[in-house]
Protein backbone atom coordinates (compact mmCIF):
# COMPACT_ATOMS: atom_id res chain seq x y z
CA UNK A 1 0.00 0.00 0.00
CA UNK A 2 1.31 3.25 -0.67
CA UNK A 3 -0.10 6.12 1.08
CA UNK A 4 -1.69 8.78 -1.14
CA UNK A 5 -0.37 12.21 0.61
CA UNK A 6 -1.53 15.51 -1.49
CA UNK A 7 0.93 17.86 -0.95
CA UNK A 8 0.57 20.89 1.28
CA UNK A 9 1.91 24.33 0.31
CA UNK A 10 1.58 26.57 3.62
CA UNK A 11 0.08 29.75 3.94
CA UNK A 12 3.22 32.16 5.32
CA UNK A 13 2.76 36.20 5.68
CA UNK A 14 4.08 38.74 7.57
CA UNK A 15 1.99 41.72 7.25
CA UNK A 16 1.56 45.27 9.24
CA UNK A 17 -2.07 44.95 9.63
CA UNK A 18 -3.88 42.61 11.94
CA UNK A 19 -5.41 38.89 11.08
CA UNK A 20 -8.38 36.90 11.42
CA UNK A 21 -7.47 33.82 13.56
CA UNK A 22 -11.10 32.52 12.44
CA UNK A 23 -11.18 33.42 8.93
CA UNK A 24 -7.14 31.32 8.57
CA UNK A 25 -8.78 28.20 10.31
CA UNK A 26 -12.00 28.06 8.36
CA UNK A 27 -9.83 28.10 5.26
CA UNK A 28 -7.84 25.15 6.08
CA UNK A 29 -11.06 23.18 6.85
CA UNK A 30 -14.17 24.64 4.91
CA UNK A 31 -15.46 22.15 2.15
CA UNK A 32 -13.29 18.90 3.18
CA UNK A 33 -13.81 15.78 5.21
CA UNK A 34 -10.04 14.96 5.91
CA UNK A 35 -9.56 17.40 8.49
CA UNK A 36 -10.25 15.81 11.98
CA UNK A 37 -8.08 18.52 14.06
CA UNK A 38 -7.54 21.95 14.03
CA UNK A 39 -5.04 23.56 16.45
CA UNK A 40 -4.32 27.15 16.09
CA UNK A 41 -2.03 29.15 18.13
CA UNK A 42 -2.35 33.41 19.40
CA UNK A 43 0.15 35.03 20.74
CA UNK A 44 -0.48 38.73 21.61
CA UNK A 45 1.23 41.61 23.17
CA UNK A 46 1.07 40.89 27.09
CA UNK A 47 1.26 44.27 29.63
CA UNK A 48 1.10 43.16 33.23
CA UNK A 49 2.39 45.92 34.92
CA UNK A 50 0.24 48.61 32.96
CA UNK A 51 3.16 50.59 31.91
CA UNK A 52 4.00 49.63 27.90
CA UNK A 53 2.99 51.72 25.40
CA UNK A 54 3.73 49.03 22.63
CA UNK A 55 5.96 46.66 21.22
CA UNK A 56 7.47 47.50 18.29
CA UNK A 57 8.33 44.87 16.12
CA UNK A 58 11.72 44.90 13.73
CA UNK A 59 12.28 42.24 11.07
CA UNK A 60 14.66 41.47 8.00
CA UNK A 61 12.14 41.68 5.01
CA UNK A 62 12.39 38.74 2.91
CA UNK A 63 14.58 36.58 5.39
CA UNK A 64 11.71 36.95 7.84
CA UNK A 65 9.23 35.00 5.03
CA UNK A 66 12.03 32.46 3.79
CA UNK A 67 12.77 31.45 7.56
CA UNK A 68 9.14 30.93 8.24
CA UNK A 69 9.25 29.13 4.68
CA UNK A 70 11.39 27.23 5.94
CA UNK A 71 10.29 26.18 9.11
CA UNK A 72 6.49 25.26 8.03
CA UNK A 73 8.32 22.95 5.56
CA UNK A 74 10.08 21.56 8.00
CA UNK A 75 7.11 20.76 10.11
CA UNK A 76 5.31 19.32 6.79
CA UNK A 77 7.93 17.16 6.65
CA UNK A 78 7.61 15.44 10.27
CA UNK A 79 3.89 15.20 10.57
CA UNK A 80 0.99 14.54 7.98
CA UNK A 81 -0.69 17.87 8.32
CA UNK A 82 -3.67 18.42 5.79
CA UNK A 83 -2.74 22.60 6.07
CA UNK A 84 -0.36 24.74 7.65
CA UNK A 85 -0.87 28.67 8.03
CA UNK A 86 1.66 31.12 9.94
CA UNK A 87 1.26 34.67 9.91
CA UNK A 88 3.51 36.98 11.74
CA UNK A 89 3.11 41.08 12.50
CA UNK A 90 5.69 43.73 12.23
CA UNK A 91 5.35 47.41 13.20
CA UNK A 92 3.65 48.70 16.67
CA UNK A 93 1.38 46.41 18.59
CA UNK A 94 -0.66 47.96 21.78
CA UNK A 95 -1.07 45.46 24.81
CA UNK A 96 -3.83 42.90 23.86
CA UNK A 97 -3.22 43.04 20.32
CA UNK A 98 -2.01 39.86 18.14
CA UNK A 99 1.60 39.31 17.26
CA UNK A 100 1.62 35.65 15.58
CA UNK A 101 -0.71 33.32 14.57
CA UNK A 102 -0.12 29.64 13.66
CA UNK A 103 -2.59 26.80 12.82
CA UNK A 104 -1.96 23.48 11.74
CA UNK A 105 -4.57 21.13 10.37
CA UNK A 106 -4.30 17.21 10.30
CA UNK A 107 -6.60 13.93 10.29
CA UNK A 108 -5.14 13.64 13.97
CA UNK A 109 -4.96 15.79 16.39
CA UNK A 110 -1.71 14.77 17.86
CA UNK A 111 0.09 15.66 14.86
CA UNK A 112 -1.68 19.12 14.53
CA UNK A 113 -0.82 19.95 18.30
CA UNK A 114 2.52 19.07 18.03
CA UNK A 115 3.43 20.63 14.65
CA UNK A 116 1.95 24.19 16.08
CA UNK A 117 3.81 23.70 18.81
CA UNK A 118 7.11 22.99 16.87
CA UNK A 119 6.34 25.64 15.10
CA UNK A 120 6.23 28.42 17.73
CA UNK A 121 9.14 26.88 19.48
CA UNK A 122 11.23 27.39 16.05
CA UNK A 123 9.74 30.53 14.98
CA UNK A 124 10.74 32.27 18.24
CA UNK A 125 14.62 31.60 18.16
CA UNK A 126 14.69 31.40 14.53
CA UNK A 127 12.76 33.86 12.77
CA UNK A 128 14.29 37.12 12.67
CA UNK A 129 12.27 39.19 14.49
CA UNK A 130 13.19 41.51 17.02
CA UNK A 131 10.82 43.45 19.99
CA UNK A 132 11.24 46.39 21.55
CA UNK A 133 9.30 48.02 24.12
CA UNK A 134 8.18 51.19 24.11
CA UNK A 135 7.04 52.57 27.65
CA UNK A 136 4.40 55.18 28.28
CA UNK A 137 6.33 57.54 30.21
CA UNK A 138 8.08 58.22 26.86
CA UNK A 139 11.16 56.71 27.92
CA UNK A 140 13.41 55.52 25.16
CA UNK A 141 12.29 51.72 24.43
CA UNK A 142 14.32 48.76 25.51
CA UNK A 143 15.25 45.56 23.18
CA UNK A 144 13.38 42.47 24.72
CA UNK A 145 16.14 40.06 25.38
CA UNK A 146 15.87 36.14 24.20
CA UNK A 147 15.27 34.05 26.73
CA UNK A 148 17.14 30.82 27.25
CA UNK A 149 13.72 29.07 27.85
CA UNK A 150 12.91 29.53 24.47
CA UNK A 151 15.85 27.66 23.07
CA UNK A 152 15.29 25.22 25.41
CA UNK A 153 11.85 24.55 24.05
CA UNK A 154 13.19 24.40 20.63
CA UNK A 155 15.78 21.64 21.41
CA UNK A 156 13.28 19.24 22.75
CA UNK A 157 12.19 18.61 19.04
CA UNK A 158 16.25 18.23 18.42
CA UNK A 159 16.75 15.39 21.14
CA UNK A 160 13.73 13.37 20.39
CA UNK B 1 29.06 42.56 -1.01
CA UNK B 2 25.96 44.35 0.99
CA UNK B 3 26.12 44.10 4.82
CA UNK B 4 22.86 44.66 6.86
CA UNK B 5 22.52 45.41 10.79
CA UNK B 6 18.95 44.50 12.89
CA UNK B 7 17.63 45.77 16.49
CA UNK B 8 20.45 46.28 18.82
CA UNK B 9 23.13 45.97 16.47
CA UNK B 10 21.74 48.22 14.12
CA UNK B 11 21.71 50.76 16.53
CA UNK B 12 25.18 50.80 18.14
CA UNK B 13 26.69 50.25 14.53
CA UNK B 14 24.71 53.49 13.18
CA UNK B 15 23.32 52.19 10.45
CA UNK B 16 20.80 49.95 8.86
CA UNK B 17 22.95 48.62 5.65
CA UNK B 18 25.92 49.69 4.19
CA UNK B 19 28.04 47.84 0.72
CA UNK B 20 31.51 46.98 0.70
CA UNK B 21 34.56 46.02 -1.51
CA UNK B 22 35.96 43.14 1.32
CA UNK B 23 39.64 42.59 0.71
CA UNK B 24 39.99 38.49 -0.03
CA UNK B 25 41.76 38.08 3.08
CA UNK B 26 38.44 38.20 4.21
CA UNK B 27 36.98 34.55 4.45
CA UNK B 28 34.93 34.05 7.00
CA UNK B 29 31.97 36.16 8.43
CA UNK B 30 34.34 36.44 11.96
CA UNK B 31 36.82 37.74 9.50
CA UNK B 32 34.54 40.50 8.33
CA UNK B 33 33.69 41.13 12.42
CA UNK B 34 37.31 41.39 13.41
CA UNK B 35 37.53 43.60 9.82
CA UNK B 36 35.02 46.03 10.94
CA UNK B 37 35.67 46.36 14.55
CA UNK B 38 39.52 47.57 13.59
CA UNK B 39 38.02 49.91 11.67
CA UNK B 40 36.07 51.73 14.25
CA UNK B 41 34.97 51.55 17.82
CA UNK B 42 31.04 51.29 17.42
CA UNK B 43 31.75 48.23 15.33
CA UNK B 44 33.69 46.85 17.88
CA UNK B 45 31.22 47.59 20.65
CA UNK B 46 28.52 46.11 18.13
CA UNK B 47 30.36 42.63 17.52
CA UNK B 48 31.99 42.73 21.29
CA UNK B 49 30.06 39.93 22.73
CA UNK B 50 29.73 37.10 19.91
CA UNK B 51 27.96 34.54 22.08
CA UNK B 52 24.79 36.95 21.69
CA UNK B 53 25.93 37.57 18.26
CA UNK B 54 23.72 35.63 14.95
CA UNK B 55 24.47 36.00 11.39
CA UNK B 56 22.71 35.04 7.77
CA UNK B 57 24.22 34.87 4.22
CA UNK B 58 21.89 35.51 2.00
CA UNK B 59 19.08 35.32 4.15
CA UNK B 60 20.16 31.73 6.15
CA UNK B 61 21.29 31.29 9.07
CA UNK B 62 24.77 30.53 9.56
CA UNK B 63 27.42 30.37 12.27
CA UNK B 64 30.44 33.04 12.73
CA UNK B 65 32.82 30.60 12.07
CA UNK B 66 31.14 30.27 8.02
CA UNK B 67 32.85 31.13 4.63
CA UNK B 68 31.50 33.82 3.17
CA UNK B 69 31.68 32.08 -0.19
CA UNK B 70 29.85 33.60 -2.82
CA UNK B 71 27.25 35.19 -1.26
CA UNK B 72 25.91 38.78 -1.79
CA UNK B 73 24.31 39.56 1.30
CA UNK B 74 25.38 39.28 5.14
CA UNK B 75 23.13 40.19 7.98
CA UNK B 76 24.21 40.72 11.53
CA UNK B 77 21.49 41.02 14.55
CA UNK B 78 21.19 39.71 18.13
CA UNK B 79 19.27 36.78 19.11
CA UNK B 80 15.75 36.53 17.65
CA UNK B 81 12.93 37.53 19.97
CA UNK B 82 9.58 37.28 18.01
CA UNK B 83 6.67 35.33 18.50
CA UNK C 1 6.57 37.11 47.25
CA UNK C 2 3.39 35.42 47.23
CA UNK C 3 2.57 34.67 43.60
CA UNK C 4 -1.25 36.41 43.06
CA UNK C 5 -3.52 34.41 40.59
CA UNK C 6 -6.89 34.94 39.95
CA UNK C 7 -8.97 32.05 40.73
CA UNK C 8 -10.79 31.23 36.46
CA UNK C 9 -13.88 29.67 36.27
CA UNK C 10 -13.13 27.37 33.59
CA UNK C 11 -16.60 27.29 30.71
CA UNK C 12 -17.79 23.94 30.34
CA UNK C 13 -20.95 23.28 27.86
CA UNK C 14 -22.40 20.33 26.34
CA UNK C 15 -25.00 21.13 23.67
CA UNK C 16 -26.46 20.06 20.63
CA UNK C 17 -25.48 23.48 18.33
CA UNK C 18 -22.76 24.27 16.77
CA UNK C 19 -19.90 26.90 18.43
CA UNK C 20 -18.27 29.59 17.57
CA UNK C 21 -14.77 28.61 18.17
CA UNK C 22 -13.30 32.27 17.04
CA UNK C 23 -16.14 33.71 19.63
CA UNK C 24 -15.06 31.76 22.52
CA UNK C 25 -11.07 32.28 22.09
CA UNK C 26 -12.35 36.39 22.04
CA UNK C 27 -14.50 36.23 25.11
CA UNK C 28 -10.93 34.34 26.67
CA UNK C 29 -8.90 37.69 25.46
CA UNK C 30 -10.77 40.83 24.52
CA UNK C 31 -9.93 43.86 27.26
CA UNK C 32 -7.18 42.04 29.00
CA UNK C 33 -3.73 42.65 28.50
CA UNK C 34 -2.53 39.98 30.65
CA UNK C 35 -2.81 37.05 27.76
CA UNK C 36 -0.07 36.02 25.66
CA UNK C 37 -0.59 32.78 24.32
CA UNK C 38 -4.37 30.94 22.88
CA UNK C 39 -4.30 27.95 22.13
CA UNK C 40 -7.61 26.90 20.27
CA UNK C 41 -8.33 22.76 19.28
CA UNK C 42 -11.16 22.40 17.34
CA UNK C 43 -11.88 18.73 16.96
CA UNK C 44 -14.11 18.16 13.02
CA UNK C 45 -16.16 14.81 11.99
CA UNK C 46 -13.67 13.01 9.33
CA UNK C 47 -15.00 11.02 5.78
CA UNK C 48 -12.15 10.42 3.88
CA UNK C 49 -14.05 7.42 2.42
CA UNK C 50 -17.14 9.02 1.41
CA UNK C 51 -19.82 6.50 2.70
CA UNK C 52 -20.61 8.02 6.12
CA UNK C 53 -24.16 9.75 6.72
CA UNK C 54 -23.71 11.66 9.69
CA UNK C 55 -21.48 10.25 13.56
CA UNK C 56 -24.26 10.39 16.34
CA UNK C 57 -22.84 11.63 19.57
CA UNK C 58 -24.66 9.80 22.26
CA UNK C 59 -23.68 11.33 25.76
CA UNK C 60 -24.61 10.70 29.73
CA UNK C 61 -26.32 14.52 30.05
CA UNK C 62 -25.26 15.48 33.87
CA UNK C 63 -21.81 13.38 34.25
CA UNK C 64 -20.67 14.65 30.69
CA UNK C 65 -20.32 17.81 32.09
CA UNK C 66 -19.45 17.33 35.47
CA UNK C 67 -16.45 15.37 34.03
CA UNK C 68 -15.71 17.92 31.77
CA UNK C 69 -15.94 20.26 34.63
CA UNK C 70 -13.62 18.33 36.52
CA UNK C 71 -10.87 17.63 33.94
CA UNK C 72 -10.90 21.38 33.62
CA UNK C 73 -10.00 22.05 36.99
CA UNK C 74 -7.07 19.69 36.90
CA UNK C 75 -5.97 21.43 34.14
CA UNK C 76 -6.42 24.75 36.61
CA UNK C 77 -4.41 23.22 38.69
CA UNK C 78 -1.78 21.63 36.48
CA UNK C 79 -0.97 24.84 34.50
CA UNK C 80 -1.02 28.69 35.19
CA UNK C 81 -3.96 29.38 33.05
CA UNK C 82 -6.28 33.09 32.61
CA UNK C 83 -9.13 30.83 31.07
CA UNK C 84 -10.43 27.60 29.74
CA UNK C 85 -13.27 27.06 27.50
CA UNK C 86 -14.02 23.03 26.59
CA UNK C 87 -17.69 22.99 24.54
CA UNK C 88 -18.15 19.36 23.62
CA UNK C 89 -21.45 18.84 21.08
CA UNK C 90 -23.88 15.86 21.27
CA UNK C 91 -26.31 14.31 18.86
CA UNK C 92 -25.86 13.95 14.56
CA UNK C 93 -23.00 15.31 13.20
CA UNK C 94 -22.27 15.72 9.75
CA UNK C 95 -18.70 15.28 8.25
CA UNK C 96 -16.96 18.59 8.13
CA UNK C 97 -18.54 19.26 11.08
CA UNK C 98 -17.21 20.60 14.43
CA UNK C 99 -17.85 18.33 17.52
CA UNK C 100 -15.62 19.45 19.94
CA UNK C 101 -13.72 22.89 21.30
CA UNK C 102 -10.92 23.24 23.82
CA UNK C 103 -9.47 27.00 24.04
CA UNK C 104 -6.74 27.37 27.36
CA UNK C 105 -5.53 31.08 27.43
CA UNK C 106 -2.54 31.64 29.52
CA UNK C 107 0.42 34.52 29.38
CA UNK C 108 2.76 31.63 28.89
CA UNK C 109 2.42 29.59 25.74
CA UNK C 110 3.68 26.52 26.87
CA UNK C 111 1.22 26.18 29.64
CA UNK C 112 -2.06 26.77 26.75
CA UNK C 113 -0.79 24.46 24.58
CA UNK C 114 0.54 21.79 27.29
CA UNK C 115 -3.56 22.26 28.87
CA UNK C 116 -5.44 22.15 26.09
CA UNK C 117 -3.18 18.96 24.68
CA UNK C 118 -4.13 17.14 28.25
CA UNK C 119 -7.57 18.23 27.86
CA UNK C 120 -8.28 16.31 25.06
CA UNK C 121 -6.16 13.71 25.87
CA UNK C 122 -8.39 12.98 29.02
CA UNK C 123 -11.81 14.09 27.16
CA UNK C 124 -10.95 11.22 24.52
CA UNK C 125 -10.86 8.18 27.51
CA UNK C 126 -12.72 9.81 30.11
CA UNK C 127 -16.01 12.49 29.59
CA UNK C 128 -18.53 9.93 28.74
CA UNK C 129 -19.82 9.92 25.32
CA UNK C 130 -19.73 7.15 22.58
CA UNK C 131 -19.85 7.41 18.40
CA UNK C 132 -21.86 5.84 16.42
CA UNK C 133 -21.71 5.98 12.66
CA UNK C 134 -24.88 6.19 10.48
CA UNK C 135 -23.99 5.32 6.77
CA UNK C 136 -25.05 6.17 3.46
CA UNK C 137 -26.23 3.11 2.23
CA UNK C 138 -29.01 3.32 5.21
CA UNK C 139 -27.30 0.63 7.00
CA UNK C 140 -27.47 -0.22 10.83
CA UNK C 141 -24.99 2.41 12.34
CA UNK C 142 -21.85 0.87 14.02
CA UNK C 143 -20.44 1.93 17.37
CA UNK C 144 -16.99 3.30 17.16
CA UNK C 145 -14.27 1.40 18.66
CA UNK C 146 -11.96 2.98 21.51
CA UNK C 147 -8.40 3.35 20.58
CA UNK C 148 -5.76 2.27 22.18
CA UNK C 149 -3.64 5.27 20.87
CA UNK C 150 -5.93 7.55 22.94
CA UNK C 151 -5.02 5.67 26.37
CA UNK C 152 -1.54 6.12 25.30
CA UNK C 153 -1.77 9.44 24.86
CA UNK C 154 -3.45 9.92 28.31
CA UNK C 155 -1.14 8.01 30.06
CA UNK C 156 1.93 10.63 28.81
CA UNK C 157 0.52 12.89 31.73
CA UNK C 158 0.74 10.33 34.43
CA UNK C 159 4.34 9.75 33.40
CA UNK C 160 5.20 13.34 33.76
CA UNK D 1 -31.00 2.37 43.00
CA UNK D 2 -31.12 3.70 39.17
CA UNK D 3 -29.01 1.67 36.69
CA UNK D 4 -28.41 3.58 33.53
CA UNK D 5 -27.33 2.21 30.40
CA UNK D 6 -25.31 3.63 27.32
CA UNK D 7 -24.32 3.25 23.49
CA UNK D 8 -23.43 -0.58 22.88
CA UNK D 9 -24.70 -1.82 26.13
CA UNK D 10 -27.77 0.20 26.14
CA UNK D 11 -28.68 -1.68 22.81
CA UNK D 12 -27.58 -5.04 24.32
CA UNK D 13 -29.13 -4.95 27.92
CA UNK D 14 -32.55 -2.83 25.42
CA UNK D 15 -33.25 -0.42 27.74
CA UNK D 16 -32.08 3.48 28.81
CA UNK D 17 -32.83 2.33 32.45
CA UNK D 18 -34.16 0.97 35.23
CA UNK D 19 -34.60 1.04 38.56
CA UNK D 20 -34.51 -1.59 40.92
CA UNK D 21 -34.49 -2.54 44.97
CA UNK D 22 -30.98 -4.49 45.30
CA UNK D 23 -30.77 -7.37 47.79
CA UNK D 24 -28.14 -6.84 50.87
CA UNK D 25 -26.19 -8.97 49.29
CA UNK D 26 -24.73 -7.09 46.45
CA UNK D 27 -21.96 -5.11 47.86
CA UNK D 28 -20.28 -3.72 44.41
CA UNK D 29 -20.89 -3.44 41.11
CA UNK D 30 -19.25 -6.80 39.99
CA UNK D 31 -21.95 -8.25 42.44
CA UNK D 32 -24.73 -6.40 40.14
CA UNK D 33 -22.94 -7.00 37.04
CA UNK D 34 -23.29 -10.70 37.90
CA UNK D 35 -26.87 -10.65 39.92
CA UNK D 36 -28.10 -9.10 36.42
CA UNK D 37 -26.25 -11.52 34.27
CA UNK D 38 -27.74 -14.72 36.43
CA UNK D 39 -31.14 -13.16 35.78
CA UNK D 40 -31.15 -12.57 31.87
CA UNK D 41 -29.43 -13.49 28.90
CA UNK D 42 -29.18 -9.97 27.59
CA UNK D 43 -27.51 -8.74 30.56
CA UNK D 44 -24.83 -12.12 30.53
CA UNK D 45 -24.22 -11.10 26.97
CA UNK D 46 -23.79 -7.03 27.23
CA UNK D 47 -21.55 -7.79 30.62
CA UNK D 48 -19.53 -11.05 29.36
CA UNK D 49 -16.10 -8.81 28.71
CA UNK D 50 -15.53 -7.21 31.68
CA UNK D 51 -12.54 -5.77 29.87
CA UNK D 52 -14.36 -3.48 27.78
CA UNK D 53 -17.36 -2.50 30.49
CA UNK D 54 -16.98 1.09 32.24
CA UNK D 55 -19.33 1.99 35.13
CA UNK D 56 -20.08 5.56 37.32
CA UNK D 57 -21.12 5.93 40.67
CA UNK D 58 -23.21 8.92 40.77
CA UNK D 59 -21.70 10.13 37.68
CA UNK D 60 -17.74 9.38 38.91
CA UNK D 61 -16.12 6.55 37.33
CA UNK D 62 -15.20 3.59 39.61
CA UNK D 63 -13.30 0.33 38.88
CA UNK D 64 -16.03 -2.67 38.58
CA UNK D 65 -14.86 -3.75 42.39
CA UNK D 66 -16.02 -0.45 43.68
CA UNK D 67 -18.49 -0.79 46.72
CA UNK D 68 -21.95 0.55 45.63
CA UNK D 69 -22.25 2.50 49.18
CA UNK D 70 -24.77 4.75 49.43
CA UNK D 71 -24.39 5.36 45.82
CA UNK D 72 -28.12 6.42 43.85
CA UNK D 73 -26.84 6.27 40.53
CA UNK D 74 -25.25 3.54 38.51
CA UNK D 75 -24.39 3.88 34.87
CA UNK D 76 -22.49 0.99 32.76
CA UNK D 77 -21.14 2.09 29.18
CA UNK D 78 -18.45 0.94 27.29
CA UNK D 79 -15.15 2.98 26.65
CA UNK D 80 -15.86 6.29 25.96
CA UNK D 81 -14.81 7.60 22.29
CA UNK D 82 -15.81 11.49 22.27
CA UNK D 83 -13.57 14.30 20.97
Amino acid sequence: MTQQILPVTPVVRVQLEDFDAAAEARILSDGRTDVGALVSFVGLCRDEAGRLDALELEHYPGMAEAELRRLAGEALERWPLTGLTVVHRHGKIRPGEQIVLVVAASSHRRAAFEASDFLMDFLKTKAPFWKKEHLKDGADGSWVNARSVDQKDADRWVEQ
Amino acid sequence: MQIKYFASIRERVGRNDETRELPRSITTVADLLDHLSAEDESYAIAFADRETLRAALDQEHVELDAPLGAAREIALFPPMTGG
